[in-house]
């Protein structure tokens, strides 16, 4: 039986967080996330934005967190950081900000003098994050997407969860500078099934695969 | 194939959705004799007509459901959230969860 | 006339006004192993038919010869081989350059196919005729039904799957789709985009247009407007495809048959409202003689002709009841073609089409045989009411039309072109254009939510103007008994016969006699088939009814219908270590996990005699927070949870209502109001599930909040003896047996890596750390532990060894050692039920097992000859009957011996009781029920260690 | 066993329907003589000895069976459609006794003795092929399942065993084997007794056979009440009339609980549609009937050359046999799992039936709380697989006013005891 043990941890190297969808080369570290190192110049593109922090928070439907929040299901909206807030569930948030940041979003959100328990959860590591952006993401979603995504019924700044490919995602539609922009995100261990069923429904829609940065954030 | 109109997402396919089988009052347990229990876990109304069941959003808002539905045309007569309508069951847990799929 | 091709018998035409074909690109392809050629635009048959072949199948049971008879996608005769794809409508698909087409349904060629004996015993293969032999001696059957699978219609299926992606699916969502891209189809989808709705037109020919395609140049001068119309539209046409079905929430099965790049695509279209304007399929004439080659509808030739400039023959008689057939006289005429007319307003009939390999001639009306080589005939229409049965109409039979009519319609379907009623093409032009503007109000009015129910209500309150009707004889059977299902080889005689022998309904003699079974499932025969019965019964074809047209209208193939087949599959953050290092995969539902790594048995012994890792990802996690958590623990968990401090965790089982063993795993509390539960794998959504419906419907005041984790952690389960020296020097966790005991939990860091959680619990039975790591550094964890692990002889081990080293322990896992039925007192849980706890769920039933005793109960066994290791399911008998089973086993490589686990009667279960094992080999064993369920280590001191 | 191997060769022949035969097929072929009525057409008596309730195989075998086994003639078949229109119409054909206890194989085996008699015994061919019945297994759970049930049945005599996967790729050449498969094939259960028949011409068979015993077939006739007096069963009121009967059976499908609801008696059964397709025909490649209980699907090859596909009963409970899109998309996809070369196959049609479902898989048969008023139903998915055994042993138990060893175990007393039949106890997709 071995001596007990009560030593504190030996000098470790820095770790380094991998995305459950496989980068390409080549690569870089951001924030400790290995990246891919891309860019595109395809009218559709997809880029993994795994590392994008993202905290899942939960409290009454219509109290006093919602109200400090101000998003409400199905709707999306950046606040004053830049952090993106979609109403992902009644009663549920999902934060969605910079990578390495999710302390702090959690952070900001403990300090809100709210009336009420809240639970804050952060995700970062428990789901896949991609962002398809351009012309024929809608068509090329309609392959594997049973919701109607038109203008009327998803525009920019709404988000909704139903089933892509089988698989249930969170589709927030959030638009890049005028152009048609989606994000999706689902429980991490499906991501490089979702990532790759896009990208193999985008090969008819000429799409290209773009790296962290080039997606823009 | 029907849609929901989910009192909270919206019109879905039905495929979005989990049946949870008729709503029914659950007999205190604490005082439940076997006939009443078992009948509470074992016998449905079954009606060709309206009835009132509890369905779960799976692949949405994961809220339960209570939905009520003509079973000879599907039509879906009124879908409403579970909060002050009757106390729906939990019940047949078991019922059609296969052991095929332990690891 | 035998022969299947007669050189010279057509030829093509010079070209004509409305053809289709591209005279200027002139290819080659086979048939049945004979080159011949074709324009771009022909169908395989129409540039056969241009080469002289008359004959393009035998028939089904009586290997007849059949030609063209449709010149369509119906055509019954014109089924083909085509490469590898079986089943072609030679009428309807566009011949390619380089194909191989070939006959199907011949044995051994289509010129002399010996089943044509068959023909000559016809009068014995009447209706029903195989259920009335073969009867005896039984032991002949197999080899009788041999025979008669030699009668197999269809192709060859291909014996490889594709080599790329041939199919896709999509959806789709426009306010209005319209059903049949004719003149009505046309103008409704135009006057429904005018009204602002998004639409989409599906054709399915080749092109836009309906009957005025192969129509006069009045016609054709009507569809080029048409057709401009559309253009300018933002109208989204689909042609070579067909709305399939129409299902529950106006859902609608589109099949795109040329779509760029694929066989076949198909678009499921959930619409605002659909617009059914499908036209007519022009009806067969029953009478002897209608399915020899050289029998042709009106509109078959009228196709040749006008679309294809083929001369399908020289000298016609031809039957004709209404102005499509006069039109075709027009036709054949204008082609050089003789024609005889009969003309059925005046009284003409045919009592008999003459040949045996072809058309030779007519007996006509008055008794006269008319010599020729082409018999054609014009009696009527069938109404393609398919998509408005599936919407829940009942069309009523209309006899000054012999034909059917839609009755009634949901609201968001509407019916308009030759469907809807006759009139000339102005008036009906005005209906479809009333038709669009309708369905785009109703589509796009606010409020209306696509996919709400809608209320029925009859055709005449649909707020369109009923169109008129135009007399039409009903003319349905000649003098004579003649085909009525020409795939099935069922005749109006045969229908007949069914009537008399009792099957005396339109389903009974049907199903009976097989008429409209076939390829085009009663589109071409239905109502011949309704009418032979209701002359066989005398009743009015009204009063017989029609039969349910179930979906699809089209046949859709299976790639289709399964498109890119998603199959969702979950990897944890160490599957490219798994990868690289060997694992032979376990697929488990959607996870693909290591099985092992080669050695199982090796693994084993490493995790007892050093240490051992594991990837346990899949396990199920959930985070829990709320001051409610201890009552929901109390409610779901058997045994008891109010006293769990914070940094323990407890092993709990759960049963469902019925009291039956639903899912198992542990518990622990990070924090006051904070704890994580873990569930097994396959069990973790349904588990999460379960809790949600409690929380929400029999619940709802208590505050707890539910998050599933289960992969935001990469779990990992560090097993061995020296498991905590590998640890150690990688946390912060001070992990002496002191600080960190047995069953209780600690959060820290590992690897550099922070707010990773540990638990100290057992399953394999050795000391052991259950990490959980935040998923992205899974990977950089697992590795930096075999890396730190090497010195200590660390080895990753799988689902098997786990499961080798658990069945040492005599841990149980759920569904396996416990069935469908098993409640808890059977489970082998001894005292962890707690019958004394106030209320849990599954409690009742528990109480008033152990009143009434257990059947059944797990034990662990082993063999008295220890190279014995039963298989699992192997069979505890007594006196050869089944009293119980082997629900685990395996050669334990730590004591060298089968151990098992199994569910035994009570009488059995007594330690030291001896068991016979019934193997599948068939031989007997003796098993001895041991003391405890653990056959290593019963004590528990290695996992406390 | 009552009435086992009675009546075998001298079947339909007491001067009503006549003696089918190759020789009077061809006398007939030559003369041009009709066939008589398989059956006959009756007013409907005011009272009956046994009315029954539902004209598919289970009503019109019980009645075969009462007459030919125990010369009870007195009886009435009511269908409010055409016979076999219900589940006997619409099932997949599929027969096999392989189940999982041994109450159930024992049950099933008798069916399909019987089944293998049927041409015999009724003068109609029933075109039964017993080409064999294989069970996938596409995980160590479902392997362990198979091996169990094979293993009980063994022990019952039942032939069944597990096979590996190259004896699986040998019985089906076009199935995938490969490991590569997205639920690779691990082995299967192996059934060669199992096998399909025609369904219609069970139920023709048995219609023509009742008929010719004195049982009158009464079609187009719906039972709108039934008549209970005292807790006794008195007769029932139907669409042409009241009829009064000492015992009334219910044989329906679909309809069983609706049923039993006119008598007073609560059903522990849940009305699910089944759905199935069939593709064109192409020639014959496909011997066995195939199974995937991971894949909720099964496949057979009818002699016609069409592949006859069927998966579980759908996703919620209802009356509607409409049939969907998504259960025919499931279907190709699963379908193409296992043999990924019929891709270009084309399913022609597809349709629905009403299954009864129980809680733990198994039938309700016998005696009901109501005196008179006899159950054979709650069939889930095996209604048709059971018809022949169902109706012997209905009309023993009907006769004899005691309730033969072989249904005992499915007696609807059961569920309020909380004695649930074992079958449950694997719970997985079984056709």
């Amino acid at each position: 039986m071995a001596e007990p043990t009560t030593a504190g941890p030996a000098p470790q190297p820095e770790p380094l967080a991998r995305s459950p969808i496989p980068t390409l080369t080549p690569t870089a570290i951001v924030a400790g996330w290995e990246v891919t190192d891309r860019s595109s110049d395809a009218s559709t593109r997809l880029a993994d934005l795994s590392p994008l922090a993202k905290v899942h928070v939960r409290a009454s439907e219509d109290g006093a967190l919602a109200a400090a929040l101000d998003v409400r299901f199905l709707k999306a909206a950046r606040d004053d950081y830049g952090v993106l807030i979609t109403g992902s569930g009644p009663g549920e948030w999902t934060l969605i900000g910079p990578a390495g940041t999710a302390g702090d979003i959690a952070g900001r959100l403990s300090a809100l003098d709210v009336d009420e328990r809240i639970t804050i959860v952060d995700l970062t590591h428990g789901r896949a994050l991609v962002r398809l952006t351009g012309d024929a993401g809608s068509t090329l979603l309609a392959t594997v997407c049973a919701v109607d995504l038109d203008e009327h019924t998803m525009p920019d700044g709404t988000c909704l969860r139903t089933s892509v490919a089988r698989v249930v995602t969170d589709l927030v539609r959030d638009d890049r500078d005028g152009v048609r922009s989606y994000l999706l995100h689902c429980e991490r261990s499906s991501g490089a099934y979702l990532a790759e069923q896009l990208r193999q429904v985008g090969e008819a829609h000429g799409l290209g695969v773009e790296g962290f940065a080039a997606a823009g954030r | 194939m029907i849609t929901l109109s989910c009192p909270w997402c919206g019109p879905r396919n039905v495929t979005e959705f989990a049946y949870g089988g008729e709503s029914g009052a659950r007999p205190d347990p604490a005082t439940a004799t076997p006939q009443p229990w078992r009948r509470y876990l074992y016998t449905n109304a079954n009606p060709a007509g309206p009835v009132t069941e509890t369905w779960l959003h799976r692949a949405g808002c994961r809220r339960y459901l209570v939905v009520e539905r003509d079973t000879t045309t599907n039509e879906i007569l009124a879908i409403r959230r579970p909060g002050g309508a009757p106390s729906t069951s939990a019940r047949h847990a078991t019922t059609g969860r296969a052991t095929e799929q332990r690891p | 006339m035998t022969a299947a091709t007669t050189p010279g018998a057509a030829t093509r035409l010079d070209p004509q006004p409305g053809e289709v074909i591209d005279r200027t690109d002139r290819f080659a392809f086979t048939w049945n192993g004979v080159e011949h050629h074709a324009y771009r635009g022909d169908t395989i048959t129409s540039a056969l038919a241009a080469a002289g072949v008359r004959v393009f199948s035998r028939s089904f049971k009586y290997s007849r010869p059949r030609g063209i008879l449709t010149a369509s996608y119906l055509d019954p005769g014109c089924t083909v081989q085509v490469d590898d794809e079986p089943n072609v409508r030679g009428s309807h698909r566009r011949i390619a350059p380089g194909q191989a087409v070939t006959a199907q349904n011949v044995w051994p060629s289509l010129d002399r196919d010996v089943k044509m004996a068959n023909q000559a015993v016809g009068r014995f293969l009447t209706a029903g005729f195989y259920y009335k032999t073969f009867i005896k001696p039984q032991r002949l059957w197999p080899t009788y039904q041999r025979v008669l699978q030699r009668f197999a219609a269809g192709g060859t299926a291909p014996d490889t799957a594709p080599d790329r992606l041939r199919y896709d699916k999509r959806y789709a969502h426009p306010d209005v789709l319209v059903a049949g891209g004719g003149p009505a189809g046309m103008k409704a989808a135009v006057a429904a985009a005018k009204h602002g709705a998004k639409v989409l037109l599906v054709e399915e020919e080749h092109e836009l247009g309906g009957h005025l395609r192969y129509g006069d140049t009045g016609d054709l001068d009507r569809l080029a407007l048409l057709r401009a119309e559309v253009a300018a539209s933002d109208v989204e046409v689909l042609t070579d495809a067909v709305v399939a079905g129409r299902y529950d929430g106006n859902l609608f099965a589109v099949v795109e048959r040329s779509a760029p790049g694929l066989t076949e695509r198909l678009t499921k279209v959930r619409a605002g409202v659909a617009i059914v304007a499908a036209g007519l399929i022009e009806r067969p004439y029953v009478v002897e003689g209608n399915d020899l080659p050289g029998v042709l509808l009106s509109t078959a030739v009228r196709r040749l002709i006008n679309l294809h400039a083929v001369k399908p023959g020289n000298r016609a008689v031809v039957l004709t009841a209404n102005p499509q057939g006069d039109a075709a006289i027009a036709d054949l005429q204008r082609a050089g073609v003789q024609v005889w007319a009969e003309d059925a307003r005046a009284g003409g009939d045919i009592v008999r089409i003459l040949g045996r390999g072809g058309v030779v001639g007519v007996e006509v009306g008055d008794g006269r045989k008319v010599p020729c080589d082409l018999v054609v005939t014009a009696t009527g229409w069938t109404a393609t009411t398919s998509l408005l049965n599936m919407a829940g109409d009942r069309p009523v039979y209309e006899p000054r039309i012999a034909r059917f009519l839609p009755s009634q319609l949901p609201d968001d379907v509407l019916v308009t072109g030759g469907l809807a009623g006759d009139d000339d093409l102005d008036e009906l032009l005005d209906h479809a254009r009333a038709a669009g503007e309708l369905a785009a109000e109703r589509a796009t009015e606010p409020g209306s939510v696509r996919g709400a129910a809608l209320p029925v209500r009859p055709i005449v309150d649909a707020c369109l103007p009923a169109l008129p009707l135009h007399d039409h004889p009903a003319m349905f059977r000649g003098p004579t008994h003649g085909f009525v299902d020409f795939s099935e080889d069922v005749g109006s005689k045969d229908l007949a016969a069914a009537v008399a022998e009792g099957y005396d309904s339109s389903e009974l003699a049907k199903r009976y006699t097989t008429a409209t079974m076939g390829p085009s499932q009663g589109k071409l025969e239905t109502v011949n088939a309704v009418a032979a019965v209701a002359e066989a019964t005398g009743i009015t074809i009204g009063q017989a009814g029609t039969t349910t047209w179930r979906p699809p209208y089209a046949p859709i193939t299976l790639g289709a219908l399964a498109g890119r087949n998603f199959e969702p599959v979950r990897v944890s953050p160490m599957q490219p270590w798994h990868e690289v290092h060997g694992a032979a995969p376990l697929v488990a539902g959607a996870w693909i996990r290591p099985d092992h790594y080669g050695d199982p048995a090796a693994e084993v012994r490493a995790v007892r005699d050093e240490v051992g890792i594991i990837d346990v990802t899949p396990i199920g996690k959930l985070d829990l927070q709320g001051p409610d958590v201890p009552n929901l623990l109390e409610l779901l968990y058997v045994n008891k949870w109010q006293k769990l401090d914070v940094g323990r965790v407890r092993y709990g089982v759960m049963c469902a209502e019925d009291g039956v063993v639903l899912d198992d795993g542990v518990t622990g509390r990070l924090g006051p109001d904070h704890y994580l539960m873990s569930t097994t794998s396959s069990g973790a959504a349904g588990i999460w599930e379960w809790i949600e419906n409690w929380l929400q419907t029999e619940r709802p005041g208590w505050d707890v909040h539910v998050t599933p984790v289960t992969t935001a952690y990469a779990s990992m389960n560090l097993a061995g003896p020296r498991s905590r020296d590998v640890l150690a020097p990688l946390t912060d966790v001070d992990l002496s047996a002191d600080a960190f005991g047995y069953m209780h939990v600690r959060t820290g860091t590992i690897a550099a890596v922070e707010d990773c959680v540990l638990w100290r619990i057992g399953f394999t039975g050795e000391l052991s750390y259950e990490l959980h790591v935040p998923a992205g550094y899974g990977l950089h964890v697992w590795e930096t532990l075999l890396a730190a692990g090497a010195d200590h002889g660390i080895r990753a081990f799988g689902v098997e060894a786990q499961r080798t080293l658990r069945l040492e322990k005599g841990h149980l896992i759920v569904g396996q050692d416990t069935d469908g039925l098993t409640k808890a007192g059977s489970a082998g849980l001894g005292g962890l039920v707690k019958l004394d706890k106030p209320n849990f769920v599954g409690k009742p039933e528990l109480v008033w097992q152990q009143e009434v005793g257990v059947t059944s109960t797990l034990v662990a066994l082993q063999p008295v000859d220890p190279t014995e290791v039963p298989p699992e399911a192997s069979q505890i008998v007594v006196a050869g009957r089944t009293v119980g089973r082997i629900t685990s086993s395996r050669r334990s490589p730590t004591l060298g011996r089968g151990v098992c686990l199994g569910q035994v009667p009570p009488d059995l279960a007594a330690p030291g009781t001896h068991v016979t094992v019934r193997l599948p080999d068939g031989r007997d064993i003796v098993a001895v029920v041991q003391q405890h369920l653990a056959h290593v280590d019963p004590e528990g001191a290695r996992l406390r260690g | 066993m009552a009435g086992a191997g009675r009546g075998h060769g001298n079947g339909a022949t007491n001067g009503r329907s006549p003696r089918y035969s190759a020789w009077d097929l061809a006398r007939r072929g030559l003369t041009g003589e009709a066939w008589p009525p398989a059956w006959r057409k009756h007013e409907l008596r005011p009272s009956y000895d046994v009315v029954i309730i539902g004209g598919g195989v289970h009503g019109l075998a019980t009645a075969h069976y009462l007459a030919a086994n125990h010369g009870i003639t007195d009886v009435a078949v009511l269908d409010k459609g055409y016979i076999g229109g219900g589940g006997s119409g619409r099932n997949t054909a599929i027969l096999r006794s392989n189940y999982l206890t041994p109450e159930g194989i024992a049950f099933y085996d008798r069916s399909l003795e019987l089944y293998r008699g049927l041409a015999a015994d009724l003068n109609f061919n029933v075109m039964f092929s017993q080409r064999g019945h294989m069970t996938l297994a596409h995980n160590d759970a479902s392997l362990r399942t198979m091996r169990w049930r094979a293993e009980v049945n063994k022990l019952v005599g039942v032939d069944s065993e597990v096979i590996d996967p190259d004896e699986v790729a040998k019985l089906v050449p076009r199935m995938d084997v490969s490991s590569e498969a997205r639920y690779p094939i691990l082995g299967a259960l192996w059934h060669p007794p199992g096998g399909i028949i025609r369904h219609d011409a069970v139920v023709w068979g048995y219609a023509r056979g009742a008929d010719s015993r004195g049982v009158q077939i009464h079609q187009n006739t719906e039972v709108l009440g039934i008549d209970v007096v005292a807790g006794r069963v008195t007769g029932v009121q139907t669409s042409r009339g009241a009829v009064s009967a000492p015992i009334v059976v219910n044989c329906t499908a679909g309809w069983s609980s609706l049923i039993s609801d006119m008598a007073g008696v609560e059903m522990p059964v849940h009305t699910f549609p089944l759905q199935a397709a069939v593709t064109e025909p192409v020639q014959p490649f496909l011997d066995p009937v195939v199974v995937s209980g991971t894949l909720h699907v099964y496949v057979s090859q009818t002699d016609r050359g069409e592949l006859v596909f069927g998966a579980s009963v759908d996703p919620f409970a209802s009356y509607s046999t409409r049939g969907s899109l998504e259960f025919i998309e499931g279907l190709a996809g699963h379908v193409l799992q296992l043999m990924p070369s019929l891709h270009n196959l084309r399913l022609l049609r597809q349709w629905a039936g009403l299954c009864d479902m129980t809680p733990d898989y198994s039938p309700i048969m016998g005696p009901t709380p109501v005196e008179g008023f006899y159950v054979d139903v709650g069939w889930g998915t095996y209604g048709f697989k059971a018809g022949p055994v169902s109706g012997e042993q209905m009309a023993a138990c009907i006769a004899t006013g005691a309730t033969p060893e072989l249904i005992a175990p499915f007696a609807l007393s059961r569920f309020a005891a909380g004695e649930l039949v074992g079958e449950k106890g694997a719970a997985a997709v079984g056709h």
